[in-house]
């Protein structure tokens, strides 16, 4: 029934580390909620069903968990229904995630030959078996994939995770998506074993599209939320380039180097569940201050809420990658192992890794950029609206559950070694090579890359230096006495208030502009001018929006063709008010004409007159004439 | 002696519905319940059972189907009982109603019984045509145009059903002679039958007689037009009961024609199934009322159950029978509270209660709609796992595996429409339009507990033990 | 002998397809129910069948007579309109009927060769069915649409006589009985005024 | 070991002077009459004795952040290649560390900009921010090239390798690899044509209008920190594209050193003076220019192997 190995239980672990500050996080939220009832039994439905994801040894059990927690955490967007828009949201959601429970009922149908209650190395000599893995590569793929929120599969993952309170937001974003990379590592280590070349590919380039497509479309939000969603998207992708890589390295037989990208993957998932749970609940925290998702209308809360403004930069750095966070950890051993590709012979591959690394180190740029907006114009500045101005920080439990996450990044960073250690069980129990005495061959101080150029990093010796170096000048300082005097911003002179200083819009504009060509954005602006002059005016404002290219190209085109069917079903469907003898003629002429030719004896001469009689008696006796 | 008990409450019910008595309503209600006890002592007996020579035979498929069908009256019968508070009926329309009720229990208990093609069919078209004049208990101009509708698209069907039944005994005279008409002797002959593709033509004519009966491609809306147009007690019935019949029917025909041959009937019927499908998913993309929807839906049931039994899941096709049996009525019965702000109020159908019994009631409307889309932990989950994989298996085995599995997953990529069409339709009843306030009766109440018991029960291990062992 | 009766019961299903007149169809399935009476009685006694002999009876009894009747004096009782021009033109018509019969050949072909007789006689019931279900289809009023529904029902007797030489008597009982169950339900719903469909 | 803290020193020390040798040269090819190598000393002085003014929107990162600006590059500076054959240096730090340390200064420092309310000091971080972000893939790509010829990821060790193997097998991908590199010091150090540091100008600002309303010691913590960001790509500029002249005595090394480090601000003011500013939309072209030579760089690495 279940399973507890290392993987379920390193996964088993993540969830509780994701989900118990949350839980105190999500007391002190409970005052704002009026349903409680019902969002306290989703919320913790949804829980035990992740972590009944992630211990199940049958595929029955595995489905039946994966539901309940689509289930779950689709009734908990919905707690608290405000607008519309939410209600699309949960839709839209819970549409995706059924789309890949498709995928995934019909790989596990296929590996587990209808018994479902089969185990997973049962199903490996099915799936060896199987004529045609890439299919069931794909099936997975598409299953889990479109749970993790991967491009293009992505495009719900920032409605429907801004829409969830925000506790859920955080476990939604911190946590489930994590269940879907379980799901990934489950299943491709343990039942499709040994893989093509291609399936490490398709999947590293997959994590370099998203990666970018994700930190782009955060850095046009406005929604602070929703930001934080897209930078989900961003960092799966980045576990997915290590994932990729490990599969690559091992289809090349570089265990060495393929158990460290799989580390680096389940290093960076861990570290996406506790920066990512953190910001979201310190995002959380203005926003129940504030009342607003809009980033334009916060501004200078760090002065109301410091506990909150300095989670919120702790998770920034890291999900920065700056060091010597443990996002940068992860991040450095996935460029590690990226740059390992070197030893590769193929030489086209070879040449294709660069491109990977290009995506991931401008994802890296970006995500700054993106951190500084976010955290710059919302804690930093003039308050930007009233509700802002009035902020206070919130209440106690909710503190001590960001206290708690931020605890759970620091431990992250502090501790590398033992994740790593542990992580290596994980690789050795699912038959790869330990390469923990590798990465650290000599104590915990510095870590190693195990390609051929010997990169390095010392987390802990970086993290004492720039303390030391930061507690010695700031002792200078204080030694110094220096006179301080408060005064008015200078600006050159301008004075500055709310309005003058720059706008969420306004800090991504350049970039904005820069990927005109991909953002397409829609912009609204209007202006007053004086006396007709073009740069004098008395009012303006000015608005944009960036709608995801692959909601327009994709997802719009296929409710589009959807629709069209839909009418031309109904349309036909309502012949059968006053035709339904004639469709009866007509579906008895069908099934006893196909029934002589295919069953007797097949012609395609006749095939085609069947056709032929087909098309006019329909037209003859249903459709008729045109009045 | 059986027969005589399973007999008796509808004969006595219609007797009573003659009586012109204030108290004939409750007395009517009584024996509708009291169907449930002969059946329930059929469930114990050992099976097979001979009720009536080898003409009625209980073995455990007929007897579940049975058990199940009586189940859903009992819960009609008791949304029944306050149907005149919802819409207006009166007292000799619901004495009528009950008269052609009974006729349509001794149709049924005839027809699911049956071992005999002649005998079923006769109870088929007992039970469909009395409930022609059920569907008439709606004076309205509507319901008067679809009785009709009904009534001939119904006889065609039925007629059809008969043609094929002589076709098929006709192919099988020449060596079982007059008892060619029998389930169990044609099944253990059927590798006999000296012209396989005269059986088959009965089949596939037979076939399309009893999809047309439930909807199938390419008469999708007829049943939905018929339900929409009648009372919702009517619609719970169609739906739960007189299916049940044609799926029995389906059920035994398709175990000769797998002896015959199954890849004949497989290509056919799954070809059948998916186009159904295809079309339904699309009706329900537009429906906009709950009558519709949930006979769309129903359509769809029908024909996952079909499609399951004869990609040899019966297990699957049987549970899911059950839980769609049980599913189905349910929702049309709360029909009538929830539309009783009007018929086209989707929006904020599931607002507005108030009290115990209100919140009782949505609160299982809502579990009854998401578990009719195979939410776990509703059976259809299950069901759904067990058909789909029987289909792969299936698939796996066939010369077309990547034809079929594509199908499959164009099968499922369709019910994901349905699926949206549902989601989007709870959230509107739950979070959209104004809230209006509406009542609930204590009897309808205890029709949907009783149903969601029935579900309950189809899950036990001793259910789905006794649904393993029918085939 | 039986291959007449068989060609008139044809022969009266085809004329009634291009009828205008609801009594003069009404009387066409008379004739037509009257043949398959006759026939029944002709297979019933060169086979020695007796159930045979009385189910012909019974067709000659009920449909021949009652059934027309009845059927008159509800289309005098509910005013019925007695123009019944067919929907389907006469050209496509003249075209269809003779298709059928070709098709229907062609799909009962096989069996000749798996069953010495009968082949033909399976042909042309499936050849009426058809007919029938033409009849339905180029009327769009109720009545015509019911004499239909009884042509299908003779139809499927005529199969049930020729093909399988009778079916079981209680079967055909209870077919008969259903027959006029249909009939009160039909006479029940004509209780208000007939309505287009 | 002494070796190193020498190192260390006359980095610090040699910081100020670099830029206003900068400047000087600039203003020696403009026919004015050039400022004092110690401007940079001087400045510095000035504004430590300067009282320190806080915009009153301010919050606790004016407070910090100068600090956390000056930080990362000063621990940098312990991670520099070695100057002279045979000194110490430090062996467990590669380049994306350092890389990654210099990003975190930059961050603190675009924060410093938004935290005082004012416009300018948006402004300012905003373009840095998308300066900086196209900086980073070209960044990477040029470490990872530079890694491949010089053996070795670690910053140190990869200047000891480059010294004692020159890649001569490889000239081709060595230069594009350098013309790359020198690009990205241009642009990280807010030099012509990426910024002008000398302008205060709306139109032009970046780097300067991060820190339009510091004053007093947070200036001059400010001021240093950017001195010693060229300070550190000059140097290592100088180690790993100019690798020679380790082997000689400590004294010699040193002095070589220095000229290096002289040459390479020449060009940038060379540089400086024969080239506009470039409009903000137009620095993604250099930047371009530069990924692209890096990728250049690796694939004739990886193809030709020259």
């Amino acid at each position: 029934m279940f399973i507890f190995d290392t993987l379920s239980l390193v996964f088993v672990a993540l969830i509780l580390l994701g989900s118990i500050p949350n839980i105190f996080y999500s007391t002190g939220y409970l005052p704002h909620i009026k349903r409680k009832m019902h969002y306290q039994i989703h919320y913790f439905a949804f829980i035990g069903s992740m972590l009944g994801v992630v211990v199940s040894a049958n595929a029955l059990l595995f489905l039946f968990f994966w539901e309940i927690m689509s289930l779950s955490s689709w009734q908990l967007i919905l707690t608290e229904v405000e607008d519309k828009s939410t209600i699309k949201a949960a839709r839209f959601y819970f549409l995706m995630t059924h789309f890949g429970f498709v995928f995934l009922l019909l790989f596990f149908l296929i590996v587990s030959d209808g018994n479902l209650e089969l185990g997973f190395s049962a199903m490996q000599l099915i799936a060896s078996k199987f004529a045609y893995p890439s299919l069931l590569f794909f099936f997975l793929l598409l299953g889990f994939l479109s749970k993790a929120g991967v491009v293009p599969l992505h495009v719900w993952l920032p409605y429907a995770h801004p829409a969830a309170p925000s506790p859920v937001s955080a476990l939604m974003s911190g946590v489930m998506l994590k269940v879907a990379i379980y799901g990934m590592l489950r299943f491709l280590l343990d039942v499709l074993y040994p893989w093509p070349l291609e399936w490490g590919i398709v999947i590293l380039s997959l994590g370099a599209l998203s990666s970018l497509v994700g930190v782009l479309y955060a850095l046009s939000e406005h929604d602070i939320k929703a930001l934080l969603a897209n930078h989900s998207i961003e960092n799966i992708g980045i576990i997915l380039i290590g994932f990729g890589m490990g599969m690559i390295f091992d289809t090349l037989h570089l265990e060495v180097l393929s158990s460290f990208a799989f580390i680096a993957a389940l290093f960076h998932t861990f570290n996406h569940m506790s920066f990512k749970s953190l910001l979201f609940m310190s995002a959380g925290a203005v926003l129940h201050q504030t009342h607003t998702k809009n980033m334009e209308k916060y501004g200078g809360l760090i002065k109301a809420m410091p506990v909150t403004a300095f989670a919120f930069l702790i998770a920034a750095i890291s999900i920065s990658a700056l060091p010597p966070s443990n996002g940068f950890l992860s991040e450095w051993m996935i460029f590690q192992s990226l740059l390992s590709s070197s030893h590769m012979e193929n030489i086209s591959l070879k040449l294709a890794i660069p491109f990977a690394i290009f995506a991931l180190a401008m994802t890296g740029g970006l995500a700054i950029a993106c951190f500084v907006k976010a955290y710059g114009i919302t804690f930093l500045g003039l308050h930007r609206s009233t509700n802002a101005k009035h902020a206070t920080e919130v209440n106690f439990l909710m503190k001590s559950g960001m206290v708690l996450m931020a605890g759970v990044v620091l431990s992250l960073m502090l501790f590398t070694p033992f994740y790593i250690e542990w992580f290596d069980k994980v690789f050795v129990s699912l038959g790869r090579v330990s390469v923990y005495a590798k990465i650290f061959p000599d104590g915990v101080w510095h870590m190693h890359s195990v390609g051929m150029h010997g990169g390095m990093v010392s987390p802990l010796v970086l993290l004492l230096s720039l303390l030391a170096i930061t507690a010695l000048m700031l002792f200078a300082y204080r030694l110094f006495g220096v006179k301080t005097r408060v005064h008015k911003t200078w600006a050159c002179g301008y004075t500055s208030s709310a309005k003058s200083q720059y706008s969420a819009t306004g800090f991504a504009g350049p970039i904005r502009r820069f990927f005109n060509w991909l953002y397409r954005p829609d912009e609204h602006f209007d202006k007053e001018s004086v006396a007709g002059h073009e740069t004098k005016f008395s009012s303006s404002h000015y608005e944009v929006h960036v709608q995801p290219l692959f909601e327009r190209v994709f997802y719009q085109s296929i409710a589009k063709l959807t629709n069209t069917i839909s009418y031309w079903v109904y349309r036909l469907a309502h012949f059968e008010k006053t035709r339904y003898a004639a469709m009866i003629f007509n579906i008895m002429l069908l099934v006893l004409f196909s029934y002589r030719l295919f069953s007797h004896e097949f012609s395609w001469a006749l095939a085609v007159f069947e056709i032929l009689v087909m098309m006019t008696s329909v037209k003859i006796l249903i459709i008729g004439d045109k009045k | 002696m059986m027969l005589a008990l399973l007999l008796a409450p509808a004969l006595f019910m219609f007797l009573v519905s003659f009586l012109h008595n204030e108290k004939s309503k409750y007395l009517l209600a009584f024996s509708s319940f009291v169907i449930l006890l002969p059946i329930i002592k059929l469930f114990t007996l050992v099976k097979p059972y001979a009720i009536l020579g080898t003409y009625l035979v209980a073995d455990k498929l007929d007897t579940y189907v049975l058990l199940v069908s009586s189940i859903v009256g009992i819960g009609v019968t008791l949304a029944l009982l306050t149907l005149d508070k919802h819409v207006k009926v009166s007292p000799k329309a619901n004495r009528r109603f009950y008269r052609f009720f009974a006729i349509f229990w001794i149709g049924l208990i005839f027809s699911i019984l049956s071992n005999h093609m002649g005998i079923y069919w006769i109870g088929l078209e007992l039970a469909t045509l009395s409930t022609v004049y059920m569907i008439k208990t709606n004076y309205t101009p509507a319901a008067h145009k679809e009785a009709w509708n009904y009534m001939i698209v119904g006889a065609i069907a039925v007629s059809l059903i008969l043609f094929g039944i002589i076709l098929m005994y006709a192919s099988a005279k020449p060596i079982l002679g007059e008892d060619a008409m029998q389930f169990d002797l044609l099944l253990q002959h059927a590798k006999e039958i000296p012209s396989p593709f005269l059986f088959e033509m009965g089949f596939a004519i037979a076939t399309i007689g009893m999809f047309i009966k439930m909807g199938f491609f390419p008469m999708n809306l007829w049943l939905a037009n018929i339900e929409r147009a009648s009372f919702y007690p009517v619609a719970a019935l169609f739906s739960g009961i007189l299916e049940s019949a044609v799926v029995v029917g389906f059920f035994r025909f398709s175990q000769i024609a797998m002896e015959v041959n199954y890849d004949h009937l497989f290509i056919f019927v799954f070809i059948y199934t998916i186009l159904t499908i295809f079309i339904v998913s699309f009706l329900i993309f537009r429906a906009k009322d709950f009558m519709r929807l949930f006979s769309l839906s129903g359509v769809e049931h029908m024909a996952l159950i079909v499609m399951f039994w004869v990609s040899g899941a019966p297990f699957a096709a049987l549970l899911h029978f059950g839980a769609h049996a049980f599913l189905k009525p349910a929702l049309f019965l709360s029909t009538g509270v929830l539309e009783s702000n009007g018929k086209y109020k989707i929006a904020g159908a599931l607002r507005g209660y108030k009290g115990k019994r209100g919140t009782i009631f949505w609160f299982l409307v809502s579990l009854f709609l998401l578990a009719i889309i195979s939410l776990p932990p509703s059976p259809m989950f299950f069901s759904e796992l067990y058909g789909f994989g029987a289909m792969i298996s299936t698939a796996k085995e066939s010369d077309h595996m990547l034809a079929m599995i594509g199908a499959v997953l164009f099968l499922l990529i369709l019910l994901s429409i349905i699926f949206y069409r549902f989601v989007s339709i709870y959230q509107s009843m739950k979070y959209e339009g104004e809230t209006e306030s509406k009542e609930v009766y204590p009897s309808e109440l205890f029709a949907l507990i009783l149903f969601a018991l029935s579900l309950v029960a189809l899950m036990l291990p001793d259910t789905l033990h006794y649904l393993k062992s029918v085939i | 002998m039986v291959d007449f009766l068989i060609g008139l019961f044809l022969a009266s299903l085809i004329v009634a397809l291009f009828t205008t007149r609801l009594y003069r169809l009404l009387l066409w399935y008379s004739l037509n129910s009257l043949t398959l009476g006759l026939l029944a009685l002709t297979i019933g006694s060169n086979i020695d069948d007796d159930g045979m002999l009385v189910t012909g009876v019974i067709t000659i009894l009920i449909k021949a007579v009652g059934i027309p009747y009845i059927l008159k004096n509800l289309s005098q009782k509910f005013h019925f309109v007695r123009q019944i021009t067919p929907e389907i033109k006469v050209q496509y018509a003249i075209m269809l009927v003779p298709a059928i019969l070709v098709f229907t050949f062609y799909l009962s072909e096989p069996i000749v060769n798996m069953i010495h007789t009968n082949a033909n006689y399976v042909a042309i019931s499936i050849s009426s069915l058809f007919l029938s279900l033409l009849l339905m289809m180029e009327h769009s009023n109720v009545a015509p649409k019911i004499i239909g529904f009884l042509t299908l029902e003779n139809s499927l007797f005529l199969l049930g006589i020729t093909a399988t030489n009778g079916m079981p008597m209680l079967v055909e009982l209870g077919i008969f009985f259903d027959l006029l169950m249909a009939i009160v339900v039909i006479n029940l719903l004509f209780h208000k005024e007939e309505m287009k469909v | 070991m002494i070796l190193y803290l020498l190192t260390l020193v006359l980095l610090v020390f040699i910081a100020p002077i670099l830029l206003s040798y900068i400047k000087a040269v600039k203003m020696v090819l403009l026919f004015k009459r050039p400022i004092s190598l110690m401007q940079g000393y001087r400045n510095f002085s000035k504004l430590l004795t300067k009282e320190t003014i806080i915009s009153k929107e301010s919050s606790a990162i004016t407070h910090y952040a100068p600090f956390l600006v000056l930080s990362p590059l000063l621990v940098t500076m312990f991670f520099l290649p070695p100057v002279v054959e045979g000194a110490y240096y430090v062996s467990f730090v590669d380049a994306f560390t350092i890389t990654g340390l210099i990003s975190l200064s930059t961050f603190f420092l675009m924060l410093l900009g938004l935290d005082s309310a004012s416009a300018f000091g948006g402004m300012g971080s905003s373009r840095e921010a998308f300066i900086s972000a196209l900086v980073e893939p070209a960044m990477v790509l040029t470490i990872f090239s530079v890694s491949l010829m010089a053996d070795n990821l670690g910053v140190g060790q990869a200047g000891v390798n480059l010294a004692q193997h020159f890649p001569k097998e490889h000239m081709a991908s060595y230069l594009f690899a350098g013309i790359s590199f020198f690009i990205l010091l241009i642009a990280e150090n807010g030099r012509i044509p990426v910024d002008n540091p000398e302008t205060h100008l709306e139109l032009t600002m970046v780097h300067e209008a991060m820190i339009l309303d510091l004053s007093g010691v947070y200036l001059a913590i400010i001021e240093s920190a950017s001195s010693i960001k060229f300070v550190i790509f000059a140097s290592l500029f100088a180690s790993l594209f100019m690798p020679f002249g380790l082997e000689f005595s400590a004294p010699i090394a040193f002095v070589i050193f220095i000229l290096k480090l002289f040459i390479i601000a020449t060009f940038v003011a060379l540089l400086e003076v024969n080239t506009a500013k470039l409009r903000l939309f137009k620095i993604p072209n250099l930047l371009g220019l530069s990924i692209v030579f890096a990728f250049l760089s690796l694939i004739t690495f990886y193809v030709l192997g020259a």
